[in-house]
């Protein structure tokens, strides 16, 4: 790929760079926090790359001044990751709820702990089964 | 006419109801259901007649999606089967109510029910308009049986019902309906067509693969290797055998399968791209392998569900060879073929009736005590071997003839053999029955009458045919001369 | 100037930032760690004019979500257990990312007034909000009228969150069921 | 003032205002009766819509807060959306008059109230879906639905502690997948500068072949797999949808995967186009294989699977795999194919499992062991099944045959007999699963000493009436497929 | 903590500044950066740092989760109700202009009003979360209790009592 436009946009390309920090960490870790963590970068890398597509050349920000030359950034990016901050916080909200509760049931936040448990079970309703 | 084609379709649904109503009471639930079979007789008497002098008319019942209905046109090929099924339902009610109690079997009215609603899918087959029609009473045919076969109810009848419904079931709705919707998606139609709808739609590669899908997706046909749940079908009741298993799916199977040779490939399409050729020696194949398994069978009725495989491929050759001769013997073949082996199965169902018999070797003297029984075996016996002056020669005598104008030598030599074959493994009962020595006490002991009259009316058809045959020789429109 | 080198100092520090929170096994630190992400990346969302964004994050990215992560690590082991660097994650990422990096080929330059964005709908906010909505801040006329059955999804999301949050602990006093006990 | 003129909008609010209006008055009975009333409003609406729309042909464009689109948020109700909108109200109304039964028995009295809201929201969130003409308000609306479906997986058929980590993937992977959607609208709207999905179809065309707009396209494609739980991305929904209290399982098996089917479907061909670059390959080579994979692997595990939900959750992942064969065909009556499976499937997918619920009520899980002879003493609810199962094989005067005999034809419209084959095969093996049921059922006995199971009307005549409905479908097809096909038509004109 | 004088006073200063900041926020949005959202939390932060520092108790009388739960809920309904305001007075859903007889009047109160209830929602669901997470388990208790008196005060014939309303619902409901 033709690495210019890549120096040029070297904006965007380490965006790019935080997100899959945070999407590698959600995909990868195990421990369902630092699971929610890796979310919280992948989704606030996210709105860095809307944010930066609303900057526009020497723009300020969106608030209405009496000086008509002023040049303003697009403010629909900011108001739709608004939103998507407040979605973002509402996720995080369950998703440690519900690890508080597998805590509670499980005592553990490890991932393949827990698989382990339910393997457990699993198999011992399978010998259920067979009686 | 179109009253004609409800009161076939609905008559057997009646007599069901009818048995559902008079549960209580076996005499009038049993009278009932015969009654209504001999109107059902009546009407498809009338249908076939009407259908000959060339009156034709569509009924649409109903259409459950575009281009898609449910509707029913009877033809000559489709008002014989109609014909055949209608008239021999009532001699083998009168049959089963005989067998049943003589028998000693339970759950009466369940079987004589779903022994009605398979008429009545068969019906449907007959005289479906198209495909769609067809695939769907063929269905209805195969789960309505599914409870007859498993009749017994013990884990031998739910094994061998799980075969049945199996390849019954998988064939159909893999091969059959992938088939159908070939056609569907290539032809753009689905209704029967003289001179077919694929003609000018189909590539000549393709077709033999296509007509692959039929002739083995329609299971109830029988072509190895989809036989095997024939035989696992004996473990019904002798009249479910008699009746479905000899007439009515199995023919609903071949008839199935000349249906899509002559109104959807049609016959002259497969003559000129010469795409039946392969299943020419299938059918063959079939014929041969069927009979020689016959003959190792020692059980009655096993040995007369492979003569029925070996009887049924006779259809498929037929319909494979594709001259319109051979299509006619073919066509021909299910009514005389009908005749005969329901006589058969009749008179096995008699035997076990009266001595608990199933098996050959039990049955060395038997003819002295069941004279009548075996007299009318050996009819019907001599008719499937197709020596005059019984029905079944006419049809293999045409089947030959057809072979013959589609050069087709090797088939003559094919049918003669199993002409042989059969004569060792249905004659061998007779003559063991008549000549060889019983240990056991002598005396005139027969079936019950009501099972007496069926098979003898049966095995009177069989020499009846013989004299007018020309009755049912069929005048196809769209096939060649 | 300055522009770009704040750009380029925050650009650098959340890079460091993210690589330590993914690297440290202490869940305390992994927090924190997150936590100051958001910070600093409200910093540069002000820095871009994003100034309400800005606000949010620090209330909720820095704020509200590290409370909740607190009060749950408050509950559980608070070390990660050490795992190996899973390649197929790995590659993953990896993938999405080299395709992210294909799609800025033909990105709008940053900052570009000639972009889409700066031409199509973004201008009618800007030019028409004061005459339509009569509100200085532009944001908030898109928020609260020209987008506000956005902003009614974002509140029921908030409200739906809360539902989920109770409905999920409510059933803390009563312990689960494992199938051995059923 | 005239409330059917503002039906496109009330469908959707009337829901999404009931949930915090159950939370107000906080009690349990209110609660069912107010999810109730509102689903069959919203049923009405949506019917009202269909009706409009296919009367006049022409879309509902109804503008939020008057602002004209792309300024605004507008809701476009087309042939399409009006097509599956009434599916989802429907069902949604018959699962919340199971839930009245199944809530009582399978929930703690005291979260009755939270329950129902959330209920509602999903609802809500799904209608909102389906039903707006703006990239950024499906996402909103798909968070909605999302959110309050983790919690209402998480409650667990009875307290089962195997929800949790269930509905934390599906949290995960939920989240994953809406976050890469939002990505790809991001890229859209970067070189489009627009969100409103009508806009964006009509300016992409001018950007032609650019790397940017692929991306656009993978990631939306992307997130969406992940939503609709497409083979190999399905691993969220086999738990989620087994350990979930069974009203929930069933609410989602019928529902929430078929919304993503339809935003996939509206993405993929109402904004970017058959034609747009890429496009091909993504379907006739992803979604094709990716859909035969998951038709014949789905089917496959639920053969093995002794536990009756999880057996109806794979089976689900073989008929996702329909659905993406039908798209991957990218024809006219491929995608009405996929139309015609949406509609049918959610039918079939939701009276199997509130029947199964009605079990669940009663045994805790629904096993292969513990329904042996369970015909003799509930038979409504295991015909309920056995229809079901008849209608997933695709037999006759089921609507299971009608999707199957236009998805075959769609294929084999396209000479794509492998696919054919592959497809019949996978309809073949449910055969399998499906008899295995009813043996258990219907030819064994019931077992000494096993729990004696009762039922009453109540408990299985929402699972009849939507039984009802398969084989009214399966026989009176007309309206269905001509629906289905008006509403591929939208998407793809012309050919065949 | 509870006892050091220097945080209850610094608090007690503390805690009507942050809410007068949070009101400023909140209607100060349409001119600066800030409105509802940002306005609840901040709101929502001076009830955290009441309930921190005189304790968790205390924190709740002020604030009582079924209370809370019901504001919630009102926040939602008040910025749909003025939805459907626009919708009754002839407009589409959301249409602030026919509010008011002036377009940008109603523009004004519209997005009043709307502000309002996202901050409503946002404050009380902040503080509800924060109970939720960290003092559970008595937070659950308090929580049914206000649940059960308010099932008996409503249509509810048979009122499990709390402990055992689980089980009783169970074997009550199911078989019957």
């Amino acid at each position: 790929m033709n690495l210019s436009i890549l120096i040029a946009q070297w904006n965007y390309v380490i965006v790019i760079a935080l997100m899959m920090i945070g999407f590698y960490t959600v995909i990868a870790r195990g421990n369902l926090i630092k699971k929610m963590v890796g979310l919280n970068i992948f989704q606030t890398s996210v709105f860095m790359l809307y944010i930066s597509m609303g900057k526009i050349q020497d723009g300020t920000a969106p608030i209405l001044s009496d000086d008509p030359t002023m040049i303003y950034s697009n403010p629909l990016p900011h108001v739709l990751i608004l939103t998507a901050i407040v979605v973002g916080v509402a996720t995080t909200a369950v998703g440690y709820a519900l690890i508080i509760r597998i805590q509670e049931s499980f005592d553990t936040i490890e991932e393949d702990e827990i698989t382990e448990a339910l393997n457990e079970e699993a198999l011992a309703e399978r010998l259920a089964e067979q009686h | 006419m179109s009253e004609l084609i409800l009161a076939l379709l609905f008559l057997p649904l009646l007599a069901a109801v009818t048995t559902l109503l008079f549960r209580e009471t076996p005499n009038i639930r049993d009278g009932a259901s015969i009654g209504i079979g001999v109107l059902t007789a009546i009407c498809s008497i009338q249908l076939f007649e009407m259908v000959q002098a060339g009156q034709s008319e569509t009924l649409v019942l109903f259409a459950f999606a575009p281009g898609l209905s449910i509707g029913f046109t009877p033809e000559p090929l489709g008002a014989l089967f109609a014909l055949v099924a209608g008239c021999l339902w009532p001699l083998a009610t009168l049959y089963s109510v005989g067998y049943m109690r003589g028998a000693k079997e339970k759950n009466h009215t369940r079987f004589f029910t779903f022994y009605a609603i398979a008429i009545h899918a068969a019906m449907g087959i007959a005289l479906a308009d198209g495909l769609i029609t067809l695939f769907i009473f063929y269905e209805i045919l195969t789960f309505s049986t599914y409870p007859l076969v498993a009749h017994k109810g013990n884990a031998d009848a739910k094994s061998s019902g799980r075969i049945y419904l199996g390849i019954l079931v998988t064939t159909s709705v893999t091969m059959l309906l992938l088939g159908i919707i070939a056609v569907w998606a290539i032809g753009g139609d689905l209704t029967f067509r003289e001179g077919g709808v694929l003609a000018d739609h189909l590539d000549p590669r393709f077709a033999p693969i296509l007509l692959a899908l039929f002739a083995f997706g329609i299971g109830k046909a029988a072509l190895m290797p989809f036989h095997k749940w024939l035989p696992a079908a004996m473990v019904a009741p002798t009249p479910v055998s008699a009746l479905l298993h000899a007439v009515a799916v199995v023919k609903a199977g071949v008839f199935s399968v000349l249906k899509v040779v002559i109104y959807i490939f049609g016959t002259d399409f497969l003559l000129e791209t010469r795409a039946s050729e392969w299943l020419i020696w299938i059918a063959c194949f079939t014929i041969i392998a069927a009979s020689l398994v016959a003959m190792s069978k020692t059980n009655l009725k096993a040995r007369l569900a492979y003569s029925t495989i070996s009887q049924l491929s006779y259809i498929v050759l037929g319909a494979a060879i594709a001259s319109s001769i051979a299509v006619q013997g073919a066509a021909l073949h299910i009514a005389m073929h009908a005749a005969g082996k329901i006589t058969l199965f009749f008179c096995a169902g008699a035997i076990y009736v009266a001595h608990h018999y199933s098996d050959i070797k039990d049955m060395d003297g038997l003819g002295r005590r069941m004279p009548i029984t075996f007299a009318c075996f050996a009819l019907g016996a001599l008719s499937i071997i197709g020596i005059p002056p019984l029905g079944g020669s006419w049809s293999k005598f045409m089947l030959m003839m057809g072979a013959l104008d589609a050069e087709h030598v090797f088939v003559i030599f094919v049918l003669m053999a199993s002409s042989l074959l059969n004569l060792y493994y249905l004659g061998q009962p007779v003559i063991r029955a008549f000549f060889a020595q019983n240990t056991g006490e002598t005396g005139f002991s027969e079936a019950p009458v009501a099972m007496l009259i069926p098979l003898v009316i049966t095995a009177g058809m069989t020499v009846g045919l013989f004299f007018y045959a020309d009755y049912f020789i069929l005048s196809f429109k769209g096939v060649t001369p | 100037m300055n522009f770009f080198v704040v750009d380029a100092f925050l650009m650098v520090l959340l890079t460091i930032i993210g690589v330590m929170a993914v690297k440290q096994h202490r869940l305390f630190g992994v927090i924190i760690l997150s936590g100051s992400y958001s910070l600093v990346a409200a910093t540069w969302f002000v820095v871009l004019d994003a100034v309400d964004v800005a606000f949010t994050e620090a209330a909720v990215g820095a704020g509200v979500s590290t409370v909740l992560a607190l009060a749950t690590l408050s509950q559980v082991r608070s070390n990660e257990k050490k795992r190996p660097i899973e390649p197929l994650a790995l590659t993953v990422s990896i993938g999405a990312g080299l395709l992210l990096l294909l799609a800025v080929m033909d990105m709008p330059l940053f900052k570009d007034p000639s972009a889409p964005v700066h031409v199509h709908v973004g201008p009618h906010y800007i030019g028409e909000s004061g005459a339509e909505i009569g509100v200085p801040n532009i944001v908030t006329s898109v928020l609260a009228s020209y987008r506000s059955f956005d902003t009614l999804g974002e509140t029921v999301v908030v409200f739906a969150a809360a539902v989920s949050v109770f409905l999920v602990l409510a059933g803390w006093t009563r312990k689960r069921k494992s199938k051995d006990e059923a | 003032m005239n409330f059917l003129l503002h039906a496109p909008i009330l469908q959707i609010v009337v829901p999404l205002l009931v949930a915090p209006l159950i939370i107000l008055l906080r009690n349990r009975h209110i609660a069912w009766g107010l999810a109730m009333a509102s689903t069959l409003a919203t049923f009405l609406f949506t019917l009202h819509l269909f009706l409009t729309v296919n009367e006049t042909g022409e879309a509902i464009i109804y503008e939020l807060g008057n602002w004209p689109a792309p300024i605004g948020i507008v809701y476009v109700i087309d042939v399409a959306n009006a097509y599956v909108l009434p599916l989802i109200a429907g069902v949604s109304a018959i699962a919340t008059f199971a839930a009245r039964g199944l809530v009582n028995a399978e929930i703690d009295i005291r979260d009755h109230s939270l329950f129902y809201a959330a209920w509602m929201l999903t609802i809500a969130g799904m209608l909102g879906q389906v039903a707006t003409g703006d990239a950024f308000n499906i996402f909103v609306f798909l968070e909605i639905s999302s959110l309050s479906a983790y919690a209402l997986v998480a409650i667990g058929a009875g307290n089962d502690r195997r929800a949790l980590p269930a509905a934390f993937n599906y949290l995960i992977l939920g989240t994953i997948g809406a976050t890469f959607y939002v990505i790809g609208v991001g890229l859209l709207y970067m070189v489009t500068g627009t969100l409103n999905l009508v806009d964006i179809a009509q300016r992409l065309p001018a950007i032609g072949d650019t790397h940017t707009g692929f991306a656009a396209l993978a990631f939306i494609s992307l997130g969406m797999f992940l939503k609709m739980a497409l083979f190999p991305l399905h691993f969220w929904l086999v738990p989620a949808y087994s350990y979930a209290p069974s009203v929930v399982s069933a609410l989602m098996a019928a529902t929430a995967t078929k919304v993503s089917v339809y935003v996939l479907i509206r993405i993929l061909f109402g904004v970017f186009g058959v034609d747009f670059p890429g496009m091909d390959s993504l379907l006739g080579v992803v979604l094709l294989g990716l859909g035969v994979a998951g038709a014949l692997i789905g089917t496959v595990a639920a053969i093995t699977e002794t536990d009756l939900k999880r057996l109806f959750a794979q089976s689900s992942i073989a008929q996702l795999g329909y659905m993406a064969i039908g798209l991957g065909l990218a024809t006219k009556s491929g995608l009405a194919a996929t139309f015609i499976n949406l509609f049918n499937h959610a039918l079939i997918k939701g009276a199997i499992f509130l029947a199964l619920g009605a079990i669940a009520a009663q045994l805790g899980r629904v096993t292969m062991s513990n329904i042996q002879g369970a015909a003799k003493q509930i038979p409504m609810t295991i015909a309920a099944i056995l229809f079901g199962g008849m209608a997933l094989i695709g037999l006759p005067l089921t609507a299971g045959f009608i999707s199957k005999l236009y998805l075959l034809r769609a294929i084999l419209e396209e000479g794509a007999w492998v696919v054919a084959v592959f497809t019949v095969m996978s309809s073949i093996l449910a055969l399998i699963y499906v008899w295995k049921i009813i043996e258990v059922a219907y030819l064994n006995d019931r077992p000494k000493g096993a729990p004696v199971l009762t039922e009453t009307p109540a408990q299985w005549i929402s699972a009849w009436v939507l039984v009802a409905a398969t084989i009214y479908f399966g026989v009176q097809a007309e309206i269905i497929v001509d629906a289905a096909f008006s509403a591929a038509d939208l998407f793809i004109g012309g050919n065949q | 903590m509870h006892d050091d004088p220097v945080i209850r006073v610094v608090s007690k200063v503390l805690i009507p500044t942050i809410m007068l900041f949070g009101l400023y926020v909140q209607f100060h949005g349409d001119y600066g950066p800030g409105g509802g959202f940002q306005a609840g939390v901040i709101f929502a932060s001076a009830f955290l740092l009441n309930a921190i520092v005189f304790g968790m108790n205390k924190g709740r009388h002020v604030w009582s989760p079924a209370f809370n739960l019901q504001c919630i809920a009102l926040g939602v309904l008040v910025y749909g109700g003025t939805g459907i305001a626009g919708l009754l007075l002839d407009g589409n859903f959301l249409d602030f202009n026919v509010l008011l007889a002036n377009p940008v009047a109603g523009q004004h109160l519209g997005i009043l009003l709307v502000e309002f209830g996202v901050g409503l929602t946002v404050a009380s669901v902040m503080v509800g979360l924060f109970f939720a997470f960290a003092s559970r388990p008595a937070h659950n208790r308090l929580m049914h209790q206000e649940d059960t008196r308010l099932l008996k005060s409503s249509t509810e014939a048979t009122a499990e009592p709390t402990t055992t309303g689980a089980s009783v619902s169970k074997k009550g409901e199911v078989k019957k």
